[in-house]
């Protein structure tokens, strides 16, 4: 495929929400294990209203919906992953105002444009056992993969997985499980698998 | 789990409709968005502090909310900081002309949507400063983590502040000495018991009958350290050794010592602990001049205490004294 | 068991240490016997107001003593009501010449324990009445039991009393606004959990995770009877349709609500509580007049919750805003 | 035997506060089931309390000594018991002022009386399910009994033991226990218990 339409990215925001749904238990449990045991619910109330809000009032262009999803994610998450989440989708928004479309380059860039928000924001880096340590590796390998958005997105999501259960042994550097310090050591941060589940719901809609 | 509550997702709102019933003389509760405003705010001149954070602290930040102490304070749902937009309108709707203060409590969560609150209400011309605390010896400050977590220290904030801020104290002066109740004061924790997140249903660790959790925070998570159950006076002795080698506390230094039930621990033994938490003190040459006992900023019903100590000259124990009107801290008036 | 002490022998004498070393500007702690006594008593010409019970319902009674309210509290040991030594030495320590009020709430050994000592009393002269509260509802009154449960009715007791003693009410005045509080006030309770008394080590009784113990007493007692657990607005109704039917309060009435914590339970989950209370109320065309939400009568740290309706005119409301200074009740002062 | 000496009642007194001390927590177990669980430790400090004043001051005479343990029990139990057997050797002591020594007679009247105070104070009477319950056929067994000690306060012990059991089955109409209503069918008294454990104390005593 050469080209994400306005309709298959509001699609692609559909499919997360339901599959952050479906994990929001696992995410929590997860949480409970090195944070404060909320992040699934914090997640799947930020994308119920997501979902409500895009049904609504169906967004003109790329951009504006974008900018939707990161505006209710910020009212709606709370906790850590609103403020970076929610920053991730208005950083999609300013990249993409009035698109219709997004080829395979300009979905790695503005990827890539998100994660930097959300690094610029946590000051997390590589390593640190957060999101970003899913989200780095992805955006990489999904610039490699170059034109074609299934192959490109599939590489990102499979990435993101594997990169997401690589968290595990690390020693927590950011946010709450950094309390713990050694002690959060043997668990797989959830903000990270939260973010692999974003990126294989794309992988799922640009496989259609 | 079992809890006198009707449905995990209506916890908050609910208890909201409570305290606008109960404490309406004094309070104006906005259920949309969330948050507790005092009933005489905005008041002309004076610099509007609000707080927040995630619910299950009660009776923070919302008990606190009255003459002398917050002008609004915006629960998040149970341990998850609210929202830039509860901050927003809470902040909007008490601005008295001189300006907002907000008292954060370090937690990244926390820190982010308080900041985009801020540059909201930066857009509308609105003055804002911020100050945290970050009172937890437990964990340890470094460049590689999320730095101290603010426990206890932050309902001594709240009331010195109050009391400054009600005597017109201006936004710079606020926020200055904000910062310097913030660099000394000194808080641990330990809890007996985990406590349960209603959406979630299950305890959010599990203890032996044997065991404690020394050097926990205040959203149920598990401490630094698993250690075996000990006598208060040990427990105590666990608590106020680090505290007050933090700083360090001085001999001839006068304090302010709050000791903290944690929810679900009965007055009673927050006294036994009070009693060699003193001892302590006197044994150290640390003089207490104020002092505060009572489960003021809790983990739902967590069986645990933990201990504040703030370095306390005349300025500061006059600020402690000066009258203050909420619901959960009064006296004075 | 885990809990905050040492050993059990000591919590109480270890508590009141810590009282006294919390609260020595206001109360006078004796060891021996134990009881906890009003600083600035005896005043003259005023009658002297003694409460006293087990220990495990902290604040009652020891935070209630203080200008406004008690002049004196004879802690027990956790649970057993207190020594006739101990309330003859405490009324002896605070009487100002205008005879002693003992405040007795109806158990058995109270009740006669408070009996030896006004014996005792009277042997050197001094004047003693005696007001009972016996305001729990799930017990049925009569002639074949020891009579209705004094439960927190007490508190509002010793609040509105102590305000007209400080008026310098005679003592038989006293005991008549005492016995018309009797009369007219009425409580009941739940619990989602046991306690576990010190020397007991182990809890009180067992629960299921779907059941809770309806019409407790304050002791850590079972109930009258275990119901299937329920939501926090059905628990509420199952409290105050018997309490509002019970008096019968009326239509067009004034009351103080009183919603009470056993201990364990957060105040996040009270408000969930009052806030149905307070609709319940409504509904029956009830006026609340003034409310008091928060743990001031409990069982150690048994979770659930206690509610308390006191009919209320303008007199007893003017006692009920009248300055109190006590550890655990304070406003207007 | 015939006459049971100052020594002997001493002893008495000893061995009781030995059994209460050996049976506090099965005490405490009875009195959690349908009261507050604290009738073992009232009692058990109670009777620590006696042996100390006991044995720091030999008392002169039988009433004297009786006068001593009322005084201390109610000085120190607390709770329902503490009165109730506090007033039951005050009235001991009343009863045998100035005595060196008892025969079977005065001791079952004495006992009698010593009754006669705790049913004054508790207003309780026979099938309320207290110690009333067992200390009433006690007594009477023990003035049918005749003149010799031995037999006569075995019979009481006996006695009293078989009606403290016999209050399992009973509706609770004094104390605590008639908070429960009929959740206090099915499970013994405790202070029938003590009663009992005091009897059986008595009997050891005497058959020495
Ligand atoms: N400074 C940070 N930078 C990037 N990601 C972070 C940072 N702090 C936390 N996170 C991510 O947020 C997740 C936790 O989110 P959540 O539980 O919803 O918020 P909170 O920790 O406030 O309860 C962590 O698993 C981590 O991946
Ligand atoms: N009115 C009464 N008359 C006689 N005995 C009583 C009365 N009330 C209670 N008792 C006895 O006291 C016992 C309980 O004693 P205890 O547990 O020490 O006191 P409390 O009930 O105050 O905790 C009961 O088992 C019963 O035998
Ligand atoms: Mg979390
Ligand atoms: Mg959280
Ligand atoms: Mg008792
Ligand atoms: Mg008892």
């Amino acid at each position: 495929m050469e080209l994400l339409s306005l309709e298959q990215l509001r699609l692609w925001i559909f499919t997360t929400a339901a599959a952050i749904e479906q994990n929001a238990n696992a995410l929590s449990d997860l949480d409970a294990a090195i944070g404060d045991g909320d992040h699934g619910a914090n997640m799947s109330r930020g994308f119920t209203a997501v979902t409500k809000k895009l049904e609504a009032a169906p967004s003109t262009d790329v951009g504006a919906m974008f900018k939707t999803v990161g505006m209710t994610l910020i009212s709606t998450v709370g906790g850590a992953a609103g403020p970076l989440y929610g920053g991730f989708f208005l950083e999609l928004g300013k990249q993409t105002a009035g698109k219709q479309e997004l080829d395979a380059a300009t979905l790695s860039s503005i990827l890539a444009a998100g994660l930097a928000d959300i690094k610029r924001r946590g000051k997390a880096e590589v390593g640190d056992k957060t999101m970003v340590d899913a989200l780095t590796p992805a955006v990489d390998a999904m610039q490699l993969a170059g034109n074609d958005i299934t192959a490109a997105t599939r590489a990102a999501a499979t990435t993101a997985r594997d990169a997401a259960e690589k968290t595990s042994p690390l020693l927590a550097r950011k946010g709450r499980a950094s309390y713990l310090g050694e002690r959060s050591i043997g668990h797989q941060d959830p903000g990270a698998t939260s973010s692999a589940l974003l990126l294989e719901a794309l992988a799922e809609v640009s496989a259609k | 789990m079992k809890k006198l509550i009707n449905s995990p997702e209506n916890v908050v709102r609910e208890e909201l409709e409570g305290i606008q019933l109960a404490h309406g003389d004094r309070v104006r509760v906005s259920l949309d968005p969330f948050y507790i405003a005092r009933k005489d705010a905005p008041s002309k001149g004076k610099v509007g502090l609000v707080s927040g954070g995630g619910s299950g602290h009660e009776p923070m930040h919302g008990g606190f909310v009255g003459l002398g102490m917050l002008d609004a304070a915006c629960p998040g749902h149970v341990f998850t900081s609210p929202t830039p937009d509860q901050m927003f309108e809470a902040s909007k709707a008490i601005h008295g002309g001189a300006g907002i203060l907000h008292i954060v409590k370090n937690y990244t969560g926390d820190v982010m949507n308080f900041d985009l609150a801020a540059d909201m209400l930066r857009e509308e011309k609105i003055e804002v400063a911020s100050v945290l605390t970050d009172d937890d010896v437990a964990v340890q400050d470094s460049l590689y983590t999320a730095g101290r977590r603010g426990v206890g220290l932050t309902v001594l904030m709240e009331k010195l502040l109050g009391a400054a801020a009600e005597k017109k104290m201006d936004l710079a002066k606020l926020k200055a000495l904000g910062d310097s109740i913030r660099a000394t004061g000194r808080s641990m924790g330990m809890a007996l018991t985990p406590c349960t997140v209603p959406h979630a249903g299950k305890p959010s660790f599990e203890l032996g009958e044997n065991e404690m959790e020394l050097g926990i925070g205040i959203h149920g998570e598990p401490g630094r350290k698993r250690v075996p159950m000990a006598p208060a006076d040990q427990i105590t002795e666990m608590l106020m050794e680090p505290i007050l080698s933090d700083l360090p506390f001085k001999r001839g230094e006068s304090i302010i010592l709050f000791v903290n039930g944690m929810g679900g621990t009965p007055l009673i033994e927050l006294y036994i602990i009070y009693r060699k938490a003193a001892q302590i003190a006197e044994k150290h040459g640390v003089k207490i001049a104020r002092n505060l006992v009572g489960s003021y900023i809790t983990s739902l019903e967590m069986a645990g205490t933990s201990i504040t100590a703030l370095r306390a000259d005349d300025n500061l124990i006059s600020l402690w004294d000066a009258p203050v009107n909420t619901p959960a801290l009064r006296w004075g008036i």
